[in-house]
């Protein structure tokens, strides 16, 4: 599990504590206990902490993107969409999905399930937002988009090419998705979207220094995504 | 033995080392740093898609347009409307909190039947049916009985679709006894009857006068339209406006005007014939108008030249001769100018002799349907509807004579009493109705004499109340059948308060109902077509919508796009066509007024001697005292000065104070002729020596825990005096004294 | 921001507005005024004679969202141990983050003006109302300091609302607060002090060099002396009204707070 | 029946006797506890606190107890540093003390702040700005340098001494204890300071304002220097309760007069520091901000003139001339006196720093805010004293506090042996070095 640089680590760092014990005999052993701790801390931390942490949840329907986006004239933008105001629809109301599906579409179970439990019973579908912020956020996704020409990827990831939803994952600490923190345990993001906390957005606002306006800070201000 | 500790020191230190090296002590920091931020009991309000809604305000009789702002179906804020002809943009701050009652605990949220005793609170909930049947079968007996006449129906307002209906609804029936409102609004009807012959609404063009004197007009204080108030008075500077203030205490509409002239209480009608007298004695006045177009003129001059002299005017009203002779110069010689009346709010009319003093004031400087001056309005004669056809029963039910005494030989010009209704009742005078229909108006709180009012409800063998709320008086009923409220239902709202185009707002809905409510036009509709005779025929609409479209007609689409209908262009008659009365002539002195109106003022009740102080009501903008009480934002904001916990404050001159050994925030007994209360004192330079002055909209026992219980209601200690010449309440306060408690 | 003292009625609209725009809470007993939450606040002022000379001027207070004698350097900015308030040197704006403060409450004994409230209840709105909560301001948990913020979420919008039509600029009117769209009487101007264009900087002159001290003579800040240098301009007609602005010692000359 | 636990050679009351005081402080510690259970689950609504007095009852508790468990740092630094080596017969007591202070002063804090669970955002996302920044940080490490420095005392019980390991550490530690001691002085310093700068920093509050001067504010000095001057008094005071509850005398009198006199010499210095101080603020520093003197200390039914003149002369003034005169400070009951009016001194100082800035109106047409703790407040203010009672009990009972008291109350024979072991521990730790100071913040 642990990568070999964490595994040279114990020596060193484990080294000066060993030191004074190896003078006299049996300091192999003492070695050996260390490592013994040592590896079974990092299991712990590594691999079974993380199953601990996070509860996976089914989504209500599940939703396949890539039928969906080839039906549709303009990618995402046909049904997670600016309005004219600026603000962002983020997902779609029962209402845009009924006007392919008011009646069955198809032979999937899903399908079935869904035009049963939600369209004939008018009911809006409980999404699970893999990307939902905390209440205390702004996020302005036509600043994202327009003034800084980012695309949906950069943020969420090819979850458009996805024929199947994955499993919304839930922090049992904070009750929110693991695609906040990022999949990645340790909070290493490889890519643009393995993380969505405060830190990944300030990190590309000082790069691409957007409002660097705080005098406390000198740094973001935070009301520009807080509110 | 030695390996074993050492050894366990060194698995624990590895182990220190590894959990340092892994995510989770980390990780956990973080996640706990989050956890700790999020409540799970603070809401997280849905967002959604931002949409705005025109509609119009009912909370008062101002008439404002709104715009709702709603997150999809979610109406979360009300804002003013831009370009409304009434309130230009702005907004009040009761229609701020407007959706407090939308989703406020007081709202009643289905028919309710009474289980226990009156005003004990015990209900139960019934279907709209049951109600519906309940409520027939009364109706049905009371006629079958042959005396439909003992039905007895209470509304807030006279205009409109609404009251058309239950009026209507009441003719078929066969009884005469529709009980509108009756405050300053009405007053200027009926002197507007008396003098002009013209039955319609009297409209004050404060927009472009230039000389503005208010005789006791809170016009920063909730009279009128209060919007159109506050802007007017905002932007006055710029049009050079000069407003003066008569009034007994520095309300905000005094501390704002350019002038505030203090003055006796109750006595602003002899100031208004005392600055006549100056105006006619200098021949200041119209001679144009006076000559040619006014009747009875030299009656009125003789009248106000002997009795109304500066040095008695002076002596009754504590206002210095000079400055009167003063008021009356700047008045007559101002270009155009206006006279303003109704004391406070103007939710008690007042004696019907002030409002004709104040008319004819205006009327001597002739600004009678001129520019800046009082405008004669025609009732909006949208609503006509074909007569009913009526029964015998009807026919003979509608010629009993009211049991209000409105319209009668002697009250000829009043057209609803409620005061005089139930002092009627209580005093046994009258016939007791025996089903009292109750809407959009809260008698037991508003009114004088509260005690009295109960007393005679309690004589009322059924009462149906259609409130939305549970207020005072529903809590006296035997059966609700809630109505909408304003945010979720169609409504005209014609004639407002004091405007002066023909005008008729659109109230539409801008949520769907809330709670299992219904529309009172429906209701009426629906309980119409239950009755037995002719009463079905009478709505031949399925709805009140379709009754709505088809009375407005024409109208509608605007009304739908714009939210409001206006005349802009509407021809004020001149002076030779505009008065019809028989004479075709103002006349000075009212047509039939039954007594001698300039007997002016109706003095305080009480004597002297045991009660040396003055009790004067006063209204502030921050206390709704209508039949709506203050939502909880507006009851936040009431000032510490007025209320602290449940006590309530009155306003004394420190002089006064010392009179009375009473300090600052000090408890005191609070007696007049009609109660007493304990209350707190607050010490207020602004006020005369000798005044006590209690805020109205307080001590509700109704509403919810926000409301009730809260302060005392000064209608409890002021009872109503009988205007001899109108019949209206002619109460402006009564005698008190204090004591420390 | 320009409030004109003249107009002001004290009417309480843009308080109302305020708590309506900003999910504020409240209870069934507001009548301890410091304990009750009213981001902008309504004072009444009188000249202190006795009748029939009394006179009364309300003075609305918001918070003053001070600059202090060195950028940003606001009386309760600095002093909160864990950076949840700031100062935004673009906006001149306040800022408070409900989920940063831990409530120690420093910031509320820093700020003269009283503009800062401190959550002791847990927010409960009766009946249904939490269904008219806006989404765009978010409420908050018991234990927290809020204030007012100049409906900076207002200005969130507005500035979508300008990307979406090509614009990185607003105009004057687009970012306007609750308060100060809600006055009846229209007393309350609001925009961007900086900006000569705008009616606040003509109304207010604010002078650079002098901490953006008013040179309308007519126009006074609260407790100028302080050099807390807020953002909020009061204009009167009326010297007892400016005077009452500030303390001076006994017969101190009036053009005192100059110096 | 526990005589086993007592230190070597001494005597101590009967168990019945003293579990009974131990039970009657736990029941004040319940009361107290229920307290702060209180503010803990229904919020702060159970205090008194509003918004004009966002600090209050709790943030004086902190200040005070801070400034008279500053007899630890000031007597510590006397001893390890300036190395007046008698005061050895009464660093134990300081640190018992000063241990009790902090950890009350924390556990306040934590009761204190809206948010508890978020309290540790003051490290989490400091605010280098902040003077109460620099007061958490500085109290927490010095928190655990008093417990370093207790530790020790605890071991050195006579049962746990048996154990050769702990034996050993304790040996160990004692060598390095100047360490401590020194860098305790050192952060002491600061968090004392930082303290003075909390209201000193508040220029929107010209009450509490402080001017610029060598530091901003001023106010910084005042009450590093008070705490070294009135923390002593403390420490003597709690020494004569002790000694009163004993019946024995536990520490010389030589040892007592010269901590007296030290102490004396510091409040007559600060005191003229602070004289100085308020004449320029309020002849300057109030007037240039419209104020003057007097706008703070009248119309209002607590704060008249009088609380300044007890702070300054009554007790400031007075225990200072009291304590420097050789004759007086050698008198018992005038010593007494003066400790007593020192400890009130201070007290009274943070009270007026705390609540009075909080009650002075600020804008004009405001008004005095006048405030009574709830018993909620006074509850969790007495927790500590009851919690700091009981711990002074148990230590006193069990572990070697006072090193003079065999000699002054003989019993065994093995006594001085006992005596001359703490000492020699104590001296070798004498040559430990003074760390760096960093400059004062600014």
């Amino acid at each position: 599990m642990s990568n070999p640089s964490d595994t040279t680590q114990p020596e060193k760092s484990g080294s000066p504590a060993a030191t004074p014990e190896t003078e006299s005999n049996g300091g192999a052993v003492v070695i050996l206990f260390f490592i013994f701790g040592l590896a079974a801390s990092m299991v712990l931390g590594w691999v079974i902490f993380p199953t601990l942490l996070y509860s996976k949840k089914k989504q209500p329907v599940d939703f396949n993107h890539v039928l969906h986006v080839a039906e549709v004239e303009n990618g995402c933008q046909s049904c997670h969409f600016l309005r004219e105001d600026g603000t962002f629809s983020g997902r779609p109301t029962l209402e845009s999905c009924v006007t392919c599906h008011e009646s069955v579409l198809g032979v999937t179970e899903e399908e079935a399930h869904f035009v049963s439990q939600y369209v004939e019973k008018n009911r809006e579908v409980p999404w699970l937002v893999y990307s939902e912020q905390p209440d205390c956020v702004f996020f302005s996704h036509a600043a994202h988009i327009i003034n800084a020409k980012m695309d949906c990827v950069t943020c969420h990831g090819h979850i458009g090419e996805s024929e199947h939803l994955p499993f919304y994952e839930e922090n049992r600490i904070t009750g929110y998705s693991r695609n906040i923190w990022g999949k990645n345990i340790a909070g290493i993001a490889r890519n643009t979207w393995d993380r969505m906390k405060m830190d990944a957005c300030a990190d590309c606002h000082i790069r691409e220094n957007v409002r660097q306006s705080s005098i406390q800070t000198e740094k973001g201000g935070c009301f520009v995504c807080h509110k | 033995m030695k390996i074993d500790r050492r050894s366990f020191l060194a698995f624990s230190v590895g182990g220190a080392a590894g959990t340092a090296l892994s995510p989770l002590p980390w990780k956990l920091t973080d996640d706990s740093s989050i956890w700790s931020q999020r409540w799970p009991w603070v809401p997280i309000p849905a967002d959604g898609g931002i949409g705005h809604v025109r509609s119009t305000c009912t909370l008062c009789p101002g008439g404002c347009g709104i715009t709702v702002r709603k997150i999809d179906d979610r109406p979360v804020k009300i804002e003013g409307q831009e370009g409304h002809p009434i309130s230009q943009g702005g907004v009040c701050l009761l229609g701020t909190a407007g959706l407090q009652f939308l989703y406020g605990p007081s709202r009643v949220r289905t028919p309710l039947k009474r289980t226990g005793d009156r005003g004990q609170g015990r209900w139960t909930q019934i279907s709209w049916e049951a109600a519906l049947n309940e409520t027939a079968e009364k109706l049905n007996t009371l006629r079958a009985d042959g005396h439909p006449q003992g039905l007895a129906c209470m509304a807030g307002t006279d205009h409109g679709t609404l009251p058309a209906l239950l009026k209507r609804f009441m003719t078929v029936y066969g009884s005469p006894n529709f009980i509108g409102p009756a405050s300053a609004k009405e007053a200027q009807e009926a002197a507007l009857r008396a003098m002009a012959g013209v039955d319609g609404t009297v409209g004050f063009e404060v927009e472009k006068a230039d000389f503005i004197l208010s005789f006791g007009s809170g016009l920063l204080d909730g009279w009128g339209s209060p919007v159109r108030m506050f802007e007017t008075f905002s932007n006055r500077q710029d049009r050079k406006t000069l407003v003066v203030q008569i009034d007994s205490r520095l309300s905000n509409t005094a501390a704002k005007s350019d002038r505030w002239v203090p003055i006796n209480p109750g006595t602003e009608g002899n100031l208004a014939l005392g600055i006549a007298h100056h105006i006619i004695s200098e021949s200041f006045y119209n001679t144009g108008f006076v000559d040619n177009f006014s009747g009875g003129f030299d009656s009125f001059k003789q009248k106000v030249l002997s009795d109304f002299s500066p040095a008695k005017v002076a002596d009754i009203t504590g206002v210095p001769a000079d400055i009167i002779s003063e008021l009356a110069l700047k008045f007559a010689t101002a270009h155009r100018p206006l006279a303003i009346c109704g004391r406070g709010r103007g939710n008690a009319p007042g004696a019907l002799s002030e409002t004709m003093a104040v008319l004819a004031l205006n009327a001597l400087v002739g600004n009678l349907n001129a520019d800046g001056g009082i405008r004669m309005l025609p009732t909006p004669n949208y609503i006509s509807w074909p007569d009913p056809e009526m029964d015998q029963i009807a026919s003979e039910g509608i010629t009993q004579p009211r049991m209000d005494g409105a319209g009668s030989e002697q009250y000829i010009y009043a057209r609803s009493l409620p005061n005089r209704f139930f002092q009627q009742i209580e005093a046994g005078q009258s016939q007791v109705p025996e089903i009292l229909l109750v809407t959009d108006t809260n008698p037991l709180f508003t009114l004088r004499d509260t005690k009295a009012v109960k007393a005679a409800l309690d004589q009322v063998p059924f009462i149906v109340s259609f409130s939305s709320f549970m207020d005072e008086t529903a809590q006296q009923a035997d059966l609700i059948l809630p109505d909408h409220i304003f945010l979720e239902r169609f409504q005209d709202v014609s004639a407002p308060a004091g405007f002066t185009r023909p005008f008729i707002g659109l109230t539409r809905p801008v949520v769907a109902p809330q709670y299992n409510t219904r529309h009172l036009g429906d209701v009426i509709i629906a309980l119409g077509g239950q009755l037995e005779g002719m009463i079905g025929k009478a709505f031949g609409w399925e709805n009140y919508l379709a009754c709505l479209k088809d009375t407005l007609g024409g109208k509608w689409e605007g009304m739908i796009e714009k939210g409001f209908w206006m005349d802009d262009h509407f021809a004020f008659p001149s002076w030779d066509t505009m008065f019809t009365t028989a004479t075709g002539r103002f006349e000075f002195n009212g047509e039939k007024v039954a007594a001698d109106p300039w007997n002016a003022t109706a003095a305080a009740e009480g004597d002297s001697s045991t009660f040396p102080l003055i009790l004067v009501p006063y209204d502030s903008i921050r206390l709704a005292s209508g039949s709506i009480g203050n939502p909880p934002f507006m009851m936040k904001i009431v000032a510490d000065t007025v209320l602290v916990k449940n006590d309530i404050f009155v306003q004394i001159n420190p002089e006064t104070a010392r009179e009375y050994q009473l300090s600052d925030r000090q408890l005191a007994i609070l007696t007049t002729p009609k109660g007493e209360v304990t209350v707190r004192i607050h010490l207020f330079e602004g006020i005369m020596p000798g005044l006590v002055a209690m805020p109205t909209g307080l001590g509700h026992t109704a509403f919810d825990d926000f409301l009730a219980g809260k302060g005392v209601n000064v209608n409890e200690l002021i009872g109503p005096l009988e205007d001899a010449a109108s019949g209206f309440d002619a109460a402006w306060g009564i005698r008190a004294k204090l004591a420390k408690a | 921001m320009v409030i004109d003292l003249d107009k002001c009625t004290g009417c309480g609209t843009c308080m109302v507005a305020c708590m309506a725009e900003n999910n504020v809470p409240f209870r069934e007993d507001e009548t301890d005024k410091r304990l009750s939450i009213t981001w902008m606040k309504v004072y009444k002022l009188t000249n202190g004679k006795p009748y029939p000379d009394a006179e009364i001027c309300y003075l609305p207070r918001p918070c003053q969202h001070c600059e202090g004698h060195h950028t940003g350097h606001s009386p309760c900015v600095s002093v909160c141990p864990a950076t949840a308030t700031d100062y935004d040197g673009e906006t001149g704006i306040v800022s408070q983050i409900y989920t940063r403060c831990f409530g120690c409450r420093y910031c509320m004994g820093a700020c003269p003006y009283h503009a800062r409230y401190f959550n002791w209840w847990d927010p409960v709105w009766p009946g249904d109302m939490e269904k008219y909560l806006s989404p765009n301001v978010s409420p908050r948990m018991r234990g927290v300091v809020e204030k007012c913020s100049f409906c900076f979420h207002r200005y969130q919008l507005a500035l979508e609302k300008a990307i979406m039509e090509g614009r990185d600029q607003l105009e004057e009117q687009e970012y306007q607060t609750s308060c100060t769209q809600a006055c009846p009487a229209g007393a309350i101007t609001f925009g961007d002090l900086n900006n000569p264009e705008h009616k606040v900087h003509q109304l207010a002159q604010p002078d650079p060099h002098h901490h953006g001290r008013p040179r309308n003579p007519e126009v006074f800040r609260l407790l100028e002396r302080l050099h807390t240098n807020p953002k909020i301009y009061y204009l009167s007609t009326r010297e007892w009204v400016r005077r009452a602005g500030d303390n001076y010692v006994k017969d101190e000359s009036k053009s005192a707070h100059h110096e | 029946m526990d005589s086993a636990l007592f230190p070597k050679g001494v005597q101590r009351c009967a168990m019945g006797k003293f579990l009974l005081g131990i039970s009657l402080a736990s029941a004040v510690l319940l009361w107290g506890v229920i307290g702060m259970l209180l503010c803990w689950i229904k919020g702060l609504n159970q205090t008194n606190m509003n918004d004009y007095y966002g600090f209050a009852l709790w943030i004086w508790a902190d200040l005070a107890v801070i400034a008279l468990g500053g007899g630890a740092f000031f007597t510590g630094l006397l001893k390890y540093i300036f190395g007046i080596d008698e005061l050895k017969n009464i660093i134990n007591l300081a640190v018992l003390i000063g241990f009790i202070c902090y950890s009350s002063a924390l556990l306040i804090l934590a009761i204190d702040v809206g948010q508890p669970l978020r309290s540790w955002f003051i490290f989490w996302h400091a605010n280098v700005h902040s003077m109460l920044t620099e007061v958490a940080f500085c109290l927490s490490v010095y928190f655990a340098v008093l417990t370093i420095e207790y530790i020790p005392l605890i071991l050195e019980n006579r049962q746990l001494d048996k154990v050769p390991f702990i034996h050993n550490l304790t040996h160990n530690m004692h060598h390095i204890m100047a360490v401590f001691a020194a860098t305790g002085a050192f952060l002491s310093f600061f968090h004392q300071g930082s303290l003075g700068g909390v209201p000193g920093v508040l220029f929107g509050r010209p009450f509490a304002f402080r001017e610029h001067i060598l530091v901003w504010p001023f106010s910084f000095f005042l009450f590093t220097w008070s705490a070294a001057a009135y923390g002593p008094c403390f420490t003597l005071f709690i020494n004569w309760i002790i000694e009163k509850a004993s019946g024995k005398q536990l520490v010389k009198e030589n040892v007592k007069q010269l901590l007296a006199k030290i102490s004396g010499w510091m409040i007559i210095t600060y005191i003229i520091a602070k004289i100085v101080d308020t004449v320029y603020w309020a002849t300057s520093t109030a007037p240039a901000r419209g104020f003057t003197l007097m706008d703070f200390y009248s119309n209002n039914a607590l704060y008249g003139i009088w609380i300044l003149f007890a702070e300054l002369v009554l007790c400031g003034v007075v225990p200072g001339l009291i304590l420097i005169s050789p004759k007086l400070r050698a008198n018992q009951q005038a010593r007494l006196i003066a400790i007593i009016l020192g400890v009130i001194g201070v007290s009274l100082n943070r009270w007026v720093m705390v609540l009075q800035v909080m009650a002075v109106p600020v804008m004009p047409f405001d008004t005095w805010a006048l405030y009574y703790p709830s018993w909620q407040e006074v509850a969790t203010t007495i927790l500590p004293v009851a919690y700091g009672v009981i711990l002074v009990m148990i230590s006193y009972r069990y572990l070697p506090i006072f090193p003079q008291e065999v000699e002054l109350n003989p019993i065994e024979p093995l006594s001085t042996e006992a005596v001359a072991e703490i000492e020699g521990e104590k001296e070798t730790a004498d040559e430990a070095s003074v760390p760096e100071g960093e400059p004062a913040p600014a």
